[in-house]
């Protein structure tokens, strides 16, 4: 696996149909970001399927000039990475994507229904997963709801790192910083910093779970984002990253009805 | 420095003073941060009481002010004025409803409207200590204007305009000028013909200087009031203008009722304007049944289109002009005969001899006959039982529908249609020839079936109205706009889509992308904040901090 | 585009989290989390998400300044570090070279402050040395070392998750050292009980099964309580007290008459709630003990701290994984600042100055004649300087302005001083008084390593070249001790330095940059082989045997009375790191916390007229601070709070330097208050 | 106990809803005092931060009212606030938040009697719901 995306990303640098890889690299035993700019370098790359590679690629894309860049992406970095491109936040025609497909494993890990990209250069396509948390959240009581959530969100460090690390989380400076919305008083923030975080991200959102990974605390922010992700689906009819038209919830009841009305 | 606020509660008489303890909430005032000045006035928006704020705000050095007392919907300007008239920006004041929204609505309950009185203070205190100064900005108007529609109201809009001197451009869908009235068979009350009519217009069009563009589509317009960019193609050769103002008088169709009452089956099943034409020519249609809204006021299309029950009254008294022995019947649900002068012509038509009977919606009128249709049946109210009415001719009275165009042109010129689907004008009394949109303007049929009288005056109205920035040659903008701070703003686009007005653009700043209002074509609503998410976007007036502010008051203890 | 990731690990406390730095075209643009490293697993606190901030903050100082006249001139280096080496000398020939004292940091790497110790003693020739774990961890290392015979935390942060009990113990784990604290969090979610006690109701407590809220001050009291009611119930080890200790019976002695109703009295903990704790702890399969300055900043520290190691050794909580008794230590290498000998009692490796061994065995290896005689610590330098007998310092890095006790006493001190040099990255407030500052790199500037709270020691790596001419601290060492004339300094990187260090220090013996290029060791690491030692003890204590320690309650240093009758306690806030240099330069850590405040129970407020952000001023009998109030629960009621990051309104203000009498830690955590509106 | 008097905050936009509760008043339509109100432009200007803060910070209710979907003075403001905040309540349901503690409605500014209704209506439920327990510390 790891070596066919190796071979592809060499004949892209050696073609010159790409300016960088952005990728990994074996130094010693971590596996360290990197832009390869020749096919030379890529004798220790790496392939790691939960790195938050769109993260990286929004960070620096302002760097990137005229740069074209590929990278290995999985189904859910390229959604992530359409997502971007439809806020013109990434240019499409510089981004050269390698779909990678994700084991059976890692799917389960990641409680994924979709880990496989469009376009799928290496492996083989694996059926996805349901979120059995998100399910049985929803057969809960609204009591029980609340309770779950009070329960995981007391731990909560405020480290912004489900921001910080999302990839479609794009504002430079975030509202959750603001004291106006999330007053700072120390931790736990209050619940404003998780419904605003959440509503925020919700219409674009395409559920790689970095959020969750990135929790120190292991709040199950994947399974809110599932549900929350649902939710659009049924009010507007809309997936993000799947649907190449803009978000629903910026445009009028003309360009896009709700789908339900909440009364 | 620290904001210096003085607050002036007003007992409005015993408006407010009577629920209200209206020395309670000065007092309260007095110890809220930065206050440093409370009173009340008998009336604050008397003479005296506008007065006494101003030489309060001199004597103490006030730098803000709270007036709580009525509401801003009214009384705003005046205080606004008073502040800047004491030499302090308009913009440094906030008004504090305590009448509508308080001593009105909790006559019962003094104490708890009291302590609400007090807070709805309190918020305006915390709010007014955030405000900033504003400017109404300039902005220049191109001295021309466009006119879309060769119809009696474009015609009269684009005389008025080019009589005044102004460079005006009428645009004009059809090969000739005259929209509707051309096909008219006679105007009525007036004397003179249709056909004479549009003549002298046109004639009249074309000595005033206007520019007119006949068998021309628009392709494109944009900008904003003081410089639209117009592009059209005439007789298929594309013609580029700019223009400071648009006014929109695209009219309205003549709905043809296909299916109805045997129209399109039956040769002596016509319309009013069909019945016109015949008339015109001097045909005799014998005795005459006309039906009244068909295909108007009903599921699927409910407004009242106005102008037909005077043209069934008129052309029921041609009929009778030309053939007294015919027996003309109306059939209508209600008559719509507004204003006096129409009202005695309806009069006199009885007068005359035109029966009126009634029918429900429930109970529609049944059309019979086999080549031709020979009877309707009705159910007559009165009588309780049906009757039949034979006839020669049976006319229907059908409503103008809007121009199919009107979609594409809304588009452009940024503004909305009613549900019907004629231009919606900014409000229907206080704006009623103009768009929210400025420097657009709409008049005649575009906005609603209108007679030749209305939109005569419609039209002057409108070239009235748009010819007040073309002859100020400026604009004011308004001064509560959205702005952005480049500096944090992502260009992630929100904004834009979220704007009615097509006032934000993305521009890109040292290599960012990054949103900007243009100030000449923001409203001021607001709702591109809404969907910002970082705060890059705010509404001057109505910043998160300031209406956080107002949060805070009620969040926090008393 | 030239885009790099350097590994690196966080400067901030002592979890010792290793990131990315991520640098475009030779700046730091960002932090990226490292999904490999063994603690942070790829998670990160919000000061590790900015660890970036402050390297580039335009108040950087970027050239060496001399005070000319009452204001700093910008020098060149050779003069500027030609004048501290002069006026070192002059005041070494005038006074003697125990008139100078130098203060290393634990925020510099550990080759950095073996260069230090290394310059005060074979340079200046003092055993002057000393640093900030003075005034956080001094009573551990006193107070674990007399009783495991190892001053350091005895288990590896990895293991608070697998606890299935967790005793924190003046620690605010989630605040002070996040990346420990979401462990511990963890360890609750899975099963494990968690025990918090603290006079403030912490967010850790908040998740705790119970939360011990005792008068600070009496932690003797309370952990000797639980010890009497464990043996009492019969839950003692008694197998392992047996085989692994000594001394328990005089131990056991002196927890007799703790029962729970005098353990009421002195501490106001509900004796079921103390029968519930102890019984939790004693009965666990394996209970971790977690303990920071809450513990140690008493003049009680080393008593407090030695308790804790009754405690463990009673149960047998030592020596095997998920459990011990842990020390967490505040700084980013204050552990690794100890271990490298910048202490005035012993060389590195904690080799004492008054074993004549060692000092032979440094002799050898420095190639200068020693002192013998330990020399001051920071707490009694400042006394001594404020005597005159202290008559220059040397400070790396260290702010005392903020963080050592009575700041006024302090300011008298340093102002008394013939001769101030401050090496820093920032104009501190220390450095303000100073007559040489120069330029400091930051950790992002630099390679060398730091030691974690767990004795693991990681590498840190240059991102980017230094911000403006400064340089790195162990560079101006090599040049202050070339201006000497010295020899031994001739270092061409922190690797030669490790290498010299590591052969010196038995506890780092077995490692080099080569090895911790690709992994992490905790020490002792005593040859090549060594896989390091994750966890102290097993089968034998450093000392031998585990040495029970009697002790009883002593009041603290001072109560409150009629005029200051509130107890105030000082600690951290997440969002702020000890005296702020670098976080309040961040803008996100300092947009979360940008004021100080003085936390104070409800009914305290209400009984003085004090409202919710209202400003009040709090007086000692040192000083007064004038800050908002921030009224609720937080703090029990006759308590409060203040954090001491803040210039503005440092609580170090009103502290007292009273001092441990073995450990010479000031007593932070207690002191008498008034608090009224300003 | 002295019943519960809930804090209700209302953002009503210039146009419709403000006018329409100007109305109410010169109608003399008596309502609960427990509503307050803030003046914005348009509906469309209501963040739902500002909602999901008042709430979390311990207000009781909110109402969110403007013109009626057509009627937006700003021609669609108000379709932005309705699917916002259909969204928003979704949000708060997925995290067991009552959203019975927000509307949103549309009041004109000739419907004065409406807005007594939506006002009474609304604070009858709040009242029912009882104080705010989303704030964290309520617990």
């Amino acid at each position: 696996m790891k070596e066919d995306a190796a071979k592809i990303c060499r004949r892209l640098l050696d073609s010159r149909e790409v300016d960088g890889v952005l990728g990994l690299e074996m130094v010693g035993n971590i596996p360290t970001p990197k832009v390869f700019a020749q096919a030379d370098d890529l004798g220790r790359f790496e392939v790691e399927p939960v790195f938050p590679i769109v993260t990286l690629l929004r960070n620096i894309w302002p760097f990137t000039g005229k740069e074209r860049i590929a990278l290995v992406v999985r189904g859910c970095h390229e959604l992530a990475i359409k997502e971007l491109a439809k806020r013109e936040i990434v240019d499409l025609k510089r981004i050269h994507m390698v779909g990678m497909a994700c084991s059976e494993e890692q799917a389960r890990t990641c409680r994924c229904l979709r880990p496989y990209p469009t376009k799928t250069d290496i492996g083989t396509k694996v059926k996805g997963v349901e979120d059995e948390l998100a399910k049985s959240l929803r057969k809960m009581t609204l009591e029980e709801r609340g309770r779950f959530w009070e329960e995981q969100f007391k731990k909560c460090n405020k480290c912004y790192g489900c921001s910080e690390n999302c990839p479609v989380c794009v504002c430079e400076d975030c509202a959750l910083e603001d004291c106006a919305f999330v007053r700072t008083e120390g931790i736990p923030p209050s619940k404003a910093f998780h419904i605003i975080r959440a509503y925020h991200v919700a219409d674009k959102c395409i559920e790689c779970g970095e959020c969750e990974r990135s929790c120190p605390v292991a709040i199950p922010l994947r399974s809110l984002q599932r549900m929350l992700a649902d939710d659009i689906k049924e009010l507007f009819g809309y997936q993000a990253g799947m649907d190449d038209r803009q978000s629903p919830v910026v445009t009028t009841l003309e360009d896009a009805p709700l789908k339900e009305e909440s009364e | 420095m620290e904001p210096r606020i003085g607050v002036f509660i007003c007992h409005c008489g015993s408006n407010i003073a009577n629920t209200v303890d209206v020395e309670e909430v000065v007092r309260y005032a007095s110890t809220l941060p930065d206050v440093v000045h409370a009173d009340h006035n008998m009336y604050s928006c008397s003479e005296d009481g506008v007065g006494s704020i101003k030489a309060k705000i001199k004597e103490k050095g006030i730098d803000r002010v709270v007036v709580a007392a009525c509401t801003p919907r009214t009384h705003e300007p005046l205080f606004r004025n008073a502040c800047e008239a004491a030499g302090i920006n308009r913009y440094l004041f906030e008004f504090v409803n305590i009448r509508e929204h308080c001593s009105w609505i909790h006559m019962k309950e003094r104490e708890l409207a009291t302590e609400k009185a007090k807070r709805l203070v309190r918020m305006g205190v915390a709010k007014v200590a955030l405000l900033t100064p504003q400017e109404e900005s300039e902005s220049p108007v191109v001295k021309s204007a466009a006119v879309i529609g060769g119809g009696v109201s474009g015609m009269t809009a684009a005389i008025s305009l080019a009589d005044q001197g102004f460079e005006t451009h009428l645009i004009e869908k059809g090969s000739e000028l005259g929209g509707l009235v051309k096909d008219l068979g006679a105007l009525f009350p007036s004397e003179s013909t249709p056909l004479e009519f549009v003549k002298t217009m046109r004639d009249e069009t074309a000595a005033s200087g206007v520019r007119i563009h006949l068998s021309s589509e628009i392709k494109d317009i944009q900008g904003y009031i003081g410089n639209f960019d117009v592009t059209i193609s005439e007789n298929g050769k594309e013609e580029k203008f700019k223009v400071g103002v648009v006014i929109t008088a695209t009219g309205a169709d003549e709905l043809k009722p296909v299916g109805e009452y045997g129209y399109g089956r039956y040769p002596n099943v016509i319309t009013q304007s069909e019945l016109e034409k015949k008339l015109a020519k001097g045909e005799r249609v014998g005795n005459t049944v006309m039906i009244q809204c068909v295909g108007a006021r009903q599921p699927g299309r409910e407004y009242c289109s106005r102008i037909c029950c005077m043209t069934a009254i008129k052309n029921a008294g041609r009929i009778l002009a030309l053939e007294p022995k015919s027996r003309v019947v109306v059939v209508h649900r209600d008559i719509m005969s507004y204003n006096a002068r129409n009202e005695a012509l309806y009069r006199k038509s009885m007068e005359d001899g035109v029966t009126y009977l009634r029918y429900t919606l429930e109970d529609k009128p049944r059309v019979e006959g086999r080549d031709r249709a020979e009877k309707i049946t009705l159910r007559e109210e009165t009588l309780d039982e049906d009757i039949a009415l034979p006839f020669d001719t049976l006319v229907l009275s059908t409503p103008l529908v809007p121009n199919p165009d009107n979609g594409k042109l809304q588009k452009m010129l940024k503004v909305p249609l009613d549900r019907d689907g004629f231009f919606l004008e900014a409000h229907v009394k206080l704006r009623p020839v103009e768009f929210a949109t400025d420097g657009v303007f709409i008049c005649g049929c575009a906005r609603w079936p209108s007679d030749v009288p209305e939109c005569i005056s419609q039209a002057g109205a409108a070239a009235a109205k748009a010819s007040i920035p073309l002859r100020a040659g400026k604009v004011r903008t308004e001064a509560i706009t959205a702005e952005v701070d480049e500096t944090t703003c992502t260009g992630c686009g929100n904004c834009i889509a979220t704007c009615a007005y097509g006032a934000i653009s993305i521009v890109e700043v040292e290599g960012m992308r990054v949103a900007r209002v243009n100030l000449a074509q923001c409203k001021g609503c607001g709702a591109c904040v809404g969907s910002c998410h970082n705060g890059s976007i705010q509404q001057r007036g109505f910043t998160e901090k300031q209406l956080i502010s107002m949060i805070d008051c009620l969040t926090e203890g008393d | 585009m030239n885009y790099r990731s350097v590994l690196t690990t966080c400067p901030y406390c002592g979890c010792g989290c290793r990131f990315f730095l991520q640098v475009v075209d030779g700046k730091l643009v960002g932090v990226q989390p490292c999904k490999s490293d063994e603690i942070s697993q790829g998670r990160l606190c919000i000061k590790g998400y900015n660890a970036h901030a402050f390297v580039q903050n335009k108040d950087r100082l970027t050239d060496p300044l001399v005070a000319r006249d009452g204001r700093f001139e910008k020098a060149a280096w050779g003069d500027a570090v030609e004048k501290i080496a002069s006026e070192l000398k002059r005041v070494r020939e005038k006074y003697g070279p125990d008139s100078i004292q130098v203060l290393t940091s634990a925020k510099c790497t550990n080759e950095e402050n073996y260069l230090m110790q290394k310059f005060a003693r074979a340079v200046i020739g003092t055993n002057n040395v000393d640093h900030c774990a003075r005034l956080c961890h001094a009573s551990s290392v006193v107070g674990l070392a007399s009783t495991f015979g190892s001053g350091a935390m005895t288990n590896s942060s990895l293991e608070f998750e697998d606890a299935k009990c967790v005793f924190v113990i003046g620690s605010n784990t989630l605040e002070s050292h996040p990346l420990i604290g979401t462990r511990i969090a963890k360890a609750k979610e899975k099963g494990a009980k968690l025990i918090v006690a603290d006079p403030r109701r912490t967010a850790l407590a908040e998740l705790a099964d119970i939360h011990i809220q005792q008068r600070p001050g009496t932690d003797i009291a309370l952990v000797n309580g639980m010890i009497h009611l464990i043996l009492a119930k019969g839950l003692a080890k008694k197998e392992f007290i047996d085989s692994r200790t000594e001394n328990f019976e005089a131990m056991a002695a002196s927890v007799k008459d703790y029962t729970p109703e005098k353990v009421e009295r002195i501490t106001g903990v509900p004796k079921e709630k103390l029968e519930k704790a102890a019984e939790m702890y004693a009965s666990a399969p394996a209970s971790s003990i977690a303990y920071a300055m809450g513990i140690t900043q008493h003049t009680t520290g080393v008593g407090n701290v030695q308790s804790l190691a009754n405690l463990a050794m009673v149960t047998g909580n030592i020596g095997k994984p998920f459990a011990g008794v842990n020390a967490l230590r505040g700084q980013n290498n204050v552990q690794g600042a100890c271990d490298m000998g910048a202490l005035p009692n012993v060389f590195s490796g904690y080799q004492p100055v008054t074993d004549p061994k060692a000092v032979e065995k440094f002799e050898a290896a420095w190639n200068v004649d020693l002192l013998d005689k330990p020399g001051l610590t920071v707490t009694d330098a400042m006394n001594a300087a404020h005597e005159g007998k202290i008559k220059a310092m040397l400070v790396f890095g260290e702010n005392p302005m903020i963080s050592d006790p009575d700041i006024n006493h302090v300011r008298e001190a340093l102002e008394k001083l013939e001769f101030l040099a401050v090496v820093d990255i920032f104009m501190t407030e220390t450095a303000r008084l100073a007559d040489v500052v120069l330029p400091a790199s930051s950790y992002a500037e630099k390679d060398g390593t730091f030691t974690a709270t767990d004795r693991r020691v990681q590498l840190v790596r240059k991102a980017i070249e230094p911000v403006g001419d400064s340089k790195p601290d162990w560079q101006v060492v090599s040049l202050l001790a070339r201006a000497f004339g010295s020899k031994g300094f001739e270092h061409t990187s922190p690797r030669e330095v490790f290498e010299e260090a590591a052969s010196l220090t038995p506890q780092y013996a077995g490692m080099s940059y080569d090895r911790l290029e690709n992994e992490t060791l905790c020490w002792p690491c005593p040859d090549k082989s060594s896989k390091g030692t994750p966890i102290l003890h097993i089968g034998k204590f450093a000392r031998g045997k585990g040495l029970f320690i009697p002790l009883g309650h002593i009041d603290p240093a001072e109560l409150p009375d009629e005029k200051f009758d509130l107890i105030l306690t000082t600690g951290r806030v997440l969002f702020q790191f000890h005296t702020g240099t670098m976080t309040r330069r961040s803008p996100k850590l300092e947009r979360e916390a940008p004021e100080p405040l003085v936390e104070i129970n409800t009914a305290d407020a209400a009984s003085r007229g004090i409202k919710d952000g209202a400003l009040v001023k709090v007086s000692s009998r040192r000083g007064e601070i004038k800050l908002k109030a921030l009224v609720g629960d937080r703090t029990a009621q006759g308590v409060v709070f203040i954090a001491f990051h803040y210039a503005e309104a440092a609580a170090n203000v009103l502290t007292i330097n009273a001092l441990d009498p073995k450990a010479k830690i000031p007593e932070f955590k207690v002191c008498a208050v008034s608090v009224a509106r300003a | 106990m002295p019943e519960f008097e809930p804090r209700i905050l209302a953002f009503c936009c210039n146009w419709c809803s403000y006018a329409g509760a100007d109305l109410a008043g010169v109608s003399r339509l008596q309502m609960p005092p427990n509503i307050h109100i803030i003046r914005v432009m348009c509906s469309g200007n209501v963040k739902p931060e500002y909602v999901v803060k008042s709430l979390v910070e311990g207000v009781d209710g909110v109402l969110v009212l403007g013109c009626h979907i057509g009627d937006c003075h700003y021609i669609s403001g108000n379709h932005r606030t309705i699917k916002r905040f259909a969204l928003l309540e979704r949000l708060m349901d997925d995290l067991g938040i009552d959203k019975r503690r927000i509307r949103v409605d549309w009041v004109s500014a000739s419907e004065g009697e409406k807005f007594q209704k939506v006002v009474s209506e609304f604070v009858a439920q709040v009242k029912s719901l009882g104080p705010n327990d989303i704030r964290r510390d309520a617990a």
